[in-house]
């Protein structure tokens, strides 16, 4: 398919564009981090070759999905956000998707992001291993339909969002206990479970 | 007093002989108004049956016909099921205020229809003032409306009747002044007056230009202030829900409903009185038979009811700001020139007479 | 000046308007859409794929297809089928055999996703074109599907 | 005069009116609460969950053959699209080829149910406004389009007609007869709808001006479908992501730059004749073929993550689909046009009156099904 490929390409552009906003402190001289970006593409899963410092803090994956796929920690990720919107490279102006997950030990939500004027896809999770208090930061003022989104993953999964102007429960009523949509989650009444 | 109704002279003569004066007079009255209650709470419930029938025929559908001969009593049994329904009314309500509403509501509508002169001498009430008096009077209605809305303690029904209040007060400018413009032909406010200068051609006729437009706004202020569609801001069921008389149930709602269509027979009669001669037949071809000025009369105010249920079925409803600029910026300049153009007309007696 | 011309136009459309609903309500008389619903039974057909209620069909030997696979109440979503079956001796074979007492089909649960059909290797199940499902009991929705003595028609499971 | 802070929330001359859930504008369960002054709309907070079904959390649970019959009951006027949406998710997933004849039946039954949706919705949106009889010939119309549906899916609104791998069964002989009947039927009726409701002033006046959503917030609010594109946003999936038979025909995306109600109104009849032209270009060469491809009896998508966008009735629907390699998805979310459309109703009602509001609620077209699912 021939538009599968255009894709591609944009997206090795992206992975390189956005991953040199946040360079890992950890790597200091340039050269060696393209070195080990090329390593990288050419001995994929190579066990012998010692661990590639990634270059940025972000990490890149297309694996298993057809988009690009940006995974960041939760201190770079409005952030992050906010350049993804902001530069006119990028300029990824439509949050079609917001999903909460629940990973297991982790709880995180993913974002998928759409450029209007560029037309590429791109992937943004966020996790937080706190269970018992989740907290990321929203990104209402960046997308206005984040505040729905939102409202709906805290509803469902307990990820409280800092700086969300409304945090209430969307669909449930103020006095539901539990997050439904956690995996942990049990009701014997309301659920069948086959 | 003037009471002339020679179709019963038999009883007003039989009822002077047996009592004293004031007692067969108050008799009288007592009797001609239970027979008006009756012939016209029969008439407002075969008014909701047309409606209803039209609006399906509009709608492709076939309307009421289960309940009589093709649903003909559909509305008779609607109206004794409600009478036998439970009143349910809201605890927090004016009470007094409440329960009074309706009955402004419905007697304003009846003490209107005194005046109608549905042929010659069959009339209930012929006073001097006649259009004034249809004017004064159905205004009165609004405030039932407004009463209910505000007793009935509930949001919606507050909006509805302030809506209704801001809608009546604007709309009867119109009505008042398209029919003084008529009055300038006629010269009288008498309704009997009225009817006999259209023995030289209906009002429309002789008015010609500004007579139809005088017709035009008093239609849509009459449709409007008959609070229906596309004025039907009161209710407006998709905004408000049922607006004013959202708290009503049982015979105290059927009140409101009937008001409603008798008010519209009411607009549909006044049209009918002051622009197409009333009980007169066209070109006089019934002259000799006054009995049938009934069904003259009946036919063109049907006529015209049907010209409203057509409104109702097609338009899409006003914005209420919008409802007020129509009003005070189409319907009022409008008018108060063409008052001047037939007072033109009338002096320099450009009418159009047989 | 165009005030005057707003008002011509705003007229022009209303009757516009009013033609469109004025043809219909002349040709109500052939134009109406009612369906006559409780009158009109005798000649009201459904189509033939319509999905009204599952049956089991059994033929004039009361036998039906059903083998008791329970492929169906696998497939079902929401636990609408419910199969009580049990293995017997089959007195020429000598052999144990799945065979169903009940095939329970709760049509309050169901949805009507048709899945079970699909899944049924011996088209045992079909859809009935019955659409008046409404009972005054909750417990009428529950159906045995397969009739009081009925047995598995043979040859179906080869 | 001066509004004096009587608690936190209201000024003094404003009040609260509960809008819903049992409101005739609100067409279903959606529950508004208003803060008005006098006609003038302040805030309009939508109270949602009154028909929350999980299905999310359902999806977990159930196979991904089950899968699809759930998402009929999301936005049920464009429940084809909707399965249509999964089955190309769990298509994509295991790279089955699926043949030509399903994905132009499938292309047709969709734009069929999108002029159905379109249809209910012009009766409705008429009725919102006032124009009762809207409601009947929108109705005739769509009649006539499930008719079609019952004959060849068996059921009128929840039709559950595809499964991953194809269709459940074959259209049935008269489809095609059918389709074509509707197809000339409803070019008559799409002027007449424009003659009774479109031109009259009185609607254009209602419509004109009100609710108006610029580019630049539809983009950031996710409006989609008609609601975005009638901000001047190009946002038709079947043009910039085309999926079954999309790619093999030519529609022009309907498109408006003014934003308001008239524009979305506009729009939606517009795509209505953008749809005539789709089944009309696939109607007569529906090519021969299977109807499905077989797949397991139990389906495991391999380990990864899936997303399709497909163009539902009301806008972009997507499915977003974790698998961990077993026959159940680990999380499915569901990206429903409706949820991110009602985010909207705030932004662009405010300041109109009650009126407005319920005019530009039609405008959206709110299923609450798709809202809550």
């Amino acid at each position: 398919m021939k538009g599968y490929k255009i894709e591609c390409m944009i997206n090795q552009a992206l992975q390189d564009l956005i991953g040199n906003w946040f360079p890992n402190p950890e790597v200091k001289n340039i050269s060696e981090v393209v070195a080990v970006s090329e390593t990288e593409d050419a001995t994929e899963e190579n066990v012998e070759n010692p661990e590639p410092v990634n270059p940025s803090l972000l990490e890149f994956t297309e694996e298993g999905s057809q988009f690009l796929n940006i995974t960041v920690q939760p201190e770079q990720f409005y952030a992050l956000m906010t350049q993804l919107k902001n530069n006119t490279e990028t300029h990824f102006d439509y949050l079609f998707c917001l999903s909460g997950i629940d990973w297991g030990e982790a709880l995180g939500v993913v974002y998928h992001l759409e450029s209007t004027t560029h037309r590429h896809i791109v992937v943004v999770k966020v996790k937080t291993e706190d269970r018992e208090n989740p907290t990321l930061d929203s990104v209402c003022d960046i997308w206005k339909t984040a505040e729905f989104h939102e409202r709906e993953v805290y509803d469902f999964f307990g990820i409280k969002f800092n700086n969300h102007p409304d945090l209430r429960r969307l669909f449930l009523t103020d006095e539901w206990e539990g997050f439904p949509l956690r995996k942990d989650y049990v009701d014997d009444i309301n659920m069948v479970i086959k | 007093m003037n009471i002339s109704l020679s179709i019963t002279k038999t009883i007003h003569d039989w009822l002077y002989s047996i009592m004293p004066e004031t007692a067969a007079s108050i008799t009288e009255m007592v009797l001609i108004a239970l027979v008006y209650l009756g012939i016209f709470a029969v008439a407002g419930l075969f008014l909701v049956l047309l409606e209803r029938k039209v609006a399906a025929w509009f709608q492709l559908r076939l309307g009421p016909n289960r309940v009589g001969f093709h649903g003909l009593l559909q509305t008779m049994a609607d109206a004794l099921k409600l009478l036998s329904k439970e009143l349910t009314g809201t605890v927090k309500a004016d009470m007094f205020l409440y329960n009074l509403a309706p009955y402004f509501v419905i007697i304003s509508a009846l003490m209107a229809l005194a005046v109608i002169p549905f042929t010659q001498d069959f009339q209930a009430f012929d006073i001097n003032i006649g259009i004034f008096f249809l004017i004064a009077v159905s205004s009165i209605g609004v405030i039932g409306i407004l009463l209910g809305g505000w007793a009935s303690n509930n949001k919606f029904a507050l909006i509805g009747a302030m809506r209704s209040g801001v809608q009546t007060i604007s709309y009867e400018l119109s009505i008042g002044l398209s029919l003084l413009t008529m009055i300038l032909i006629t010269g009288s406010l008498q309704l009997s007056e009225i009817v006999e200068v259209q023995k030289d051609g209906w009002l429309i006729v002789q008015g010609h230009i500004p007579a139809i437009i005088a017709f035009m706004i008093y239609m849509i202020a009459g449709t409007a202030e008959t609070n229906r569609a596309p004025f039907d801001m009161v209710e407006a069921e998709s905004e408000l829900g049922a607006g004013f008389h959202t708290e009503y149930s049982g015979m105290k709602f059927a009140y409101f409903f009937l008001a409603e269509f008798i008010n519209m027979f009411l607009i549909a009669a006044i049209a009918t009185t002051v622009f197409f001669g009333a009980w007169l037949s066209p070109f006089g071809i019934t002259e000799s038979i006054p009995l049938l000025g009934v069904f003259w009369f009946l036919a063109k105010t049907l006529i015209l009811v049907f010209l409203m249920m057509w409104f109702r079925w097609t338009f899409p409803r006003l914005r209420i700001d919008q409802l007020l600029t129509l009003e005070w910026k189409y319907l009022l300049p409008i008018n108060l020139v063409n008052i001047v153009i037939m007072a033109f007309i009338v002096w320099q007696n450009l009418t159009i007479q047989f | 000046m165009s005030y005057f011309s707003n008002i011509y136009n705003g007229i022009k459309t209303l009757l516009t308007g009013m033609s469109v609903t004025g043809k219909y309500f002349l040709n109500s008389r052939k134009g109406a859409i009612t369906q006559e619903y409780p009158d009109n039974r005798d000649t009201l057909k459904m189509f033939e794929r319509f999905r009204g209620e599952v049956v089991m069909p059994h033929d004039e030997n009361n036998e039906h297809r059903c083998t008791g696979c329970q492929k169906c109440e696998i497939a079902c979503p929401n636990g609408s089928i419910e199969i009580i079956w049990d293995r017997k001796v089959n007195p020429e074979t000598g052999k144990k055999k799945k065979e169903i007492d009940q095939h329970i089909y709760h049509l309050g649960m169901c949805t009507m996703c048709s899945l079970c059909i699909e899944a049924c290797p011996t088209d045992a199940i079909v859809w009935a074109q019955n659409y008046e499902n409404s009972v005054y009991d909750r417990s009428y929705l529950t159906r045995v599907l397969n009739q009081p003595e009925s047995t598995l028609k043979a040859g179906v499971e080869d | 005069m001066e509004t004096t802070t009587v608690n936190s929330n209201f000024k003094s001359e404003e009040y609260f009116i509960n809008m819903g859930p049992q409101h005739p504008a609100t067409h279903g369960v959606l529950r508004l609460l208003l803060t008005i002054d006098g006609e003038i709309i302040k805030k309009v907070q939508p109270d949602l969950g009154y028909i929350h079904r999980s299905i999310e959390k359902m999806c977990e649970r159930d196979s991904y053959q089950q899968i699809v019959h759930l998402t009929d009951r999301m936005d049920y006027l464009s429940s084809h699209i909707n399965n249509e949406a999964v089955c190309l998710t769990v298509e994509n997933a295991l790279e089955l080829d699926i043949p030509e004849r399903v994905k132009v039946i499938r292309t047709i039954i969709g734009e069929l149910t999108r002029i159905a949706s379109h249809c209910l919705w012009w009766g409705v949106m008429g009725m919102d406004v006032g124009a009762l009889t809207t409601y009947f010939y929108g109705f005739r119309d769509r009649e006539m389009i499930n008719d079609i549906f019952e004959e060849t899916c068996g059921a009128r609104l929840t039709m559950n007609y595809n499964i991953p791998g194809g269709l459940m069964f074959d259209i049935h002989p008269n489809f095609v007869k059918r389709t074509k009947e509707f197809v000339a039927h409803f070019k008559t009726k799409i002027p007449e709808y424009d003659r009774l409701l479109t031109g009259n002033v009185i609607f254009q006046k209602r419509m004109k001006g009100v609710g108006i959503l610029t580019k630049e917030d539809a983009i950031s609010f996710g409006a989609s479908g008609p609601v975005g594109r009638a901000s001047g946003y190009s946002c038709d999936v079947r043009k910039h992501h085309p999926y079954s038979a999309l790619d093999k025909v030519t529609f022009n995306e309907a498109l408006k730059t003014e934003g308001d109600s008239l524009a979305r109104y506009e729009v939606r009849i517009m795509e209505m004749w953008e749809s005539l032209s789709i089944i009309e270009q696939l109607i007569d060469n529906i090519p021969e073929g299977d109807y499905k491809v077989a797949t397991n009896a139990v389906i495991k998508l391999p380990k990864g993550e899936y997303y399709q966008k497909v163009e539902a009735a009301r806008g972009e629907l997507g499915v977003y689909v974790i698998s961990t390699g077993t026959k159940n998805p680990y999380r499915l979310k569901f990206r429903s046009p409706g949820f991110s459309n009602l985010s909207l109703l705030n932004h662009i009602s405010v300041g109109g009156k009650i009126g407005d509001l319920v005019a530009t609620m039609a405008t959206l077209d709110l299923v609450i099904p798709d809202i809550d699912r």
